[in-house]
């Protein structure tokens, strides 16, 4: 078996998830990398979208901004924030990845601060960027992390971003587009889906050399199982090579 | 209306919440439009200076928003010399900005700010200035998005006082907006509606303008041209002006038209440190030490007296920071020119 | 004194009624060469717009559509209808013509059919086009246009495009933009306000040859007059050289 | 909200009203995402024929689209097909529509009318066959404006299902619209509504694509833009193909992407008899031939077997008209070629 990172293994999963024909919104990073990579193998014609504006760019290395003139490099279209939103918005794009500080049972997302107080916060974040807009308007949300049980918590500071919100149909009685939702998380120790009913958490695949009772220790609510949970697929020799050769040949993302 | 949908309507409009904090701007149309009829929309020169525009075009207290996409096509003179003249008191849009809300929170300018994205320099990491200068408490903030904000502009480029959209919902980042929800009079969807926003003053980077404010711009455009078209008053800096004759053998390509333009200013390099697509890369050096520095407030502080307050303009910014050699590195770096 | 046409005077009118610094949209005809009149006189730097995108063209010739090549030669922007249509909801434009079939005495106009059944027209036109946006969103409406009685009337079979609706402040309770609405109904007889009050038709000077029986006999509605009635400034020389040589030298206007 | 603000707007909220006529398409935004999500985005090659989209892309009692300003930049092959094929109990936007309105007129193929402009061919003067089909009651009207349908795309295009706006308020052309007040949540101001529409079918006419559909034009824009992301179905047709490359070169210039386009076909010359931009102008002998025949429905009858249901395809009508010899003269009449 190839040796590799969690970083790489969390990469190579979501990869996966990119099928060909596809269209993502990726930030800088590992959600880059991971389309990146989806159009090296399985997913040529994957189409890979920034939210500044740019839309299939041929991407000489990883971009620095999301609104960086590698965004853009040789692409079908260099638009604008609200053209890409906008076509979030009326369902054109099927994925994308977030990030954040902590996360509940639900897949909200806090990345904005911690604390009480939203005039004074104990620690300010950035706050939503693009990331609530994502989580709203596109298909399916994937998240890549790594799991402690601070960051996986029900004690959720603020919700930046919307996942199902409190369970249920709550994320479209809220008014959020019928369908659309958190889909994967994809985290250091295990792949997590969600409830097709409660909308909860749910593991899908434990990661080589973790068990169940670390990914339910490291974290901070009561995950559900599938009824039959696999192994994850850890990243294949292929993978790894395009990854490491033609993504991130300086180790900018998997060698952090 | 059917019944059915009169009834859900009427049902649900008495559970509509609204966002809780503050609205700093007005959103109404018809006092933009009265603004509006009095910006002047005559095709007359309009070149002035940096130190010009700053001192006459923005007054302290005023709500001002920044072109470009926080380190990429950025008006750095004009932010420079917003710190460097000590204008205070500002609210400001904080919509995509990483360097630019970094350089303003050293000048301590301003004391409201409509939250999308702020402290950080995506994948560079966080300002801790900018972060002391926001948990300080001495800025008032209303939660937003990068969408929210691209569609408060839009509303107001639209002669709107608000626009629907479908993100948000339910969340806390609609509490701590000034957002309120609606519902869709047709199918009784709810929306979130966003207050259109009209800055005093924005100030744009673009690769090229004639003088009278007829301007390209090249590669991803953010959200510049509700940006030009909401705001009151406009500066445009240009990597280089250009004939009027140019523009009008492509009139398709004017990205932002005269009318929306109150001054025009050329500065090279105009968008330095920061990344201007198909000229130059960013400089991540100083970059890098923008963000080391500001760990110490103290040499912070000798920083910006250095490299802002100390300098007379944005050329002997530039010069410090290595000037033209440095200009032609980053260029190669932005053209990907192999061997250099 | 010259010799001139009536749509020579109505031209030579409308145009000294655009000054230099403002904007106007103008359709194909009249209007539009009432604009490059005054562009050629007074007004060098004003700027016309056409609703299908054009900005500020150099006019080669008339256009025969407001969307033809002609609206966009050598001009200084090429957009798009929302974008002309959004600049004037925005406040940004001064000045528009319309035509019609019917006006009343509050300006309101109808260019949608003759009839009271909507599903059975006894005449069909076009329809508002864009005249209903323009008068809802330009600062002031003009119109110019032969006067008879059947044509101004209050019994007007369709409001298309709003004037002052019903008179008062009628116009801004019903939402349209505060401080709009039409300024100039240029007829070959006389040239009309609106009262700031009442906003109903207010004659401001009569035409040479011309009566006020004339005036109001051929107006189908009680016409008001300003406190003092002035003969309208016929079209001066000058005026009549540029329109005949440099305007519309085929006559495809001014010969009708 | 201030209780002031909330009494004004229950208070005015009783009174709001709403167009009479029929909504002809569904504005659900949801419903429209169900559909997008479905809608391939892969970048494949689409090139197909005019019979193959008419055929294939477009059924009897579809709601269509047509792009472009009635006699500039239409896509004249797809229209004619449309009559050739007898195509029935369409919707149609009547959104600047002339040349093409007159067309689909004269083959009886819509029985529902969203109307802006219909009938008129601006200065060319009133269409007569136009003018007898729409009083003969046999089409259901419901009225609208050229920004208001405008708007209306470009609300689908957002994904939402209405847009505020504040024309047509007040007038006739709003009670027989299916259009509704409502009121600003923030300063309590009365707008209309105007819900989404999203057409079953485009057909759009551009300067130059790629195979994929990725476009470029040039010219005044019209309502192109929202049209092509408006609609469930899109079908270009250009006056060239041209490689993907040129496409990524500059691509500011993007005009429609891909994801939007179902089908590209290469129709050289097909704006004729209209005026397509920078290449050739409109056919004004034609355009008046047309008006001239259908005084008399007879003379009109002849003339549509002869020029459309006679012949095979969009070339054979063009070579009935005058072929490339007519189409060199057209080209000196756009581009002002002095001595022709």
């Amino acid at each position: 078996m190839a040796d590799y990172n969690p970083l790489e293994l969390m990469i190579c999963v979501a990869a996966r998830n990119l099928e060909d024909g596809s269209t993502v919104v990726v930030g800088t990073g590992a959600p880059c990398a991971a389309a990146m990579l989806a159009q090296k193998t399985h997913s040529p014609n994957m189409c890979i979208l920034f939210e500044a504006g740019g839309v299939a760019p041929i991407l000489p290395s990883m971009p620095i901004s999301v609104g960086d003139s590698r965004t853009f490099h040789k692409a079908l279209m260099a638009s604008s924030m609200p053209e890409i939103m906008e076509t979030c918005q009326r369902g054109m794009v099927d994925y994308t990845f977030l990030g954040g500080a902590q996360i509940d049972m639900y897949g909200n997302i806090n990345s904005t601060m911690i604390g009480k107080d939203h005039a004074r916060p104990t620690v300010r974040f950035p706050g939503s960027g693009g990331a609530n807009d994502l989580a709203s308007l596109c298909w399916r949300t994937m998240m890549m992390t790594v799991q402690d049980a601070k960051r996986f918590t029900n004690n959720i500071d603020f919700i930046t971003s919307p996942g199902y919100l409190q369970g249920g149909t709550s994320r479209y009685d809220a008014g959020l587009p019928k369908g659309s939702g958190p889909y994967r998380i994809i985290t250091n120790m295990a792949i997590m889906g969600f409830d097709d009913e409660s909308k909860k958490m749910k593991v899908l695949s434990i990661n080589p050399g973790y068990s169940r009772e670390d990914v339910q220790d490291n974290c901070g609510f009561e995950l559900m199982w599938a009824p039959r949970i696999t192994e994850t697929d850890p990243p294949h020799a292929d993978e790894l090579r395009i990854l490491r050769e033609e993504v991130d040949p300086h180790r900018y993302i998997i060698g952090r | 209306m059917s019944t059915t949908l009169k009834e859900n309507i009427e049902q649900k409009e008495n559970a509509l919440i609204s966002g809780q904090n503050d609205l700093f701007t007005n959103p109404d149309a018809d006092a933009a439009r009265q603004f509006f009829r009095t910006k002047s929309r005559a095709l007359k020169p309009k070149l002035s200076t940096v130190q010009e525009v700053v001192k006459t075009m923005l007054n302290d207290g005023d709500y001002i928003a920044i072109g470009g996409f926080g380190a990429n096509r950025i008006p750095t003179a004009i932010i420079h010399e917003i710190v460097r003249q000590g204008k205070k008191r500002l609210g400001f849009a904080g919509h995509t900005s990483t360097h630019d809300f970094q350089i303003l929170c050293a000048g301590e300018c301003f004391d409201r700010c409509d939250v999308a994205y702020i402290i950080g320099l995506e994948a560079r990491g966080l300002s801790p200035n900018a972060r002391r200068y926001i948990e300080s408490g001495k800025v008032k903030l209303t939660e937003w998005t990068n969408a929210t904000l691209s569609w408060r502009l839009k509303a107001a480029a639209m002669g709107l006082s608000f626009l629907p959209a479908r993100n948000i919902l339910g969340t806390n980042t609609f509490q701590y907006s000034a957002a309120k929800e609606i519902l869709c009079p047709f199918t009784g969807q709810k929306y979130a509606a966003f207050p259109a926003l009209f800055p005093d003053f924005a100030a744009i980077h673009v690769h090229e303008c004639d003088v009278y404010g007829n301007a390209h711009v090249y590669g991803a455009s953010v959200s510049d041209q509700d940006l030009a078209k909401a705001s009151k008053r406009v500066v445009l800096t240009t990597e280089r002006l250009i004939s009027t004759e140019k523009i009008r053998q492509n009139p398709e390509a004017t990205f932002i038209p005269f009318w929306c333009v109150d001054a025009v200013i050329e500065v090279p390099y105009g968008s330095y440190p920061g990344n201007m697509p198909y000229e130059y890369f960013s400089d991540e050096e100083h970059l890098r030490e923008w963000l080391k520095v500001e760990k110490d407030p103290e040499e912070l502080k000798k920083f910006i007296d250095r490299q802002i307050l100390g300098t007379k303009d944005f050329y002997e910014y530039l010069e410090l920071n290595g000037g033209i050699e440095k200009m032609k590195k980053l260029r190669a770096a932005e053209l990907l020119i192999p061997g250099r």
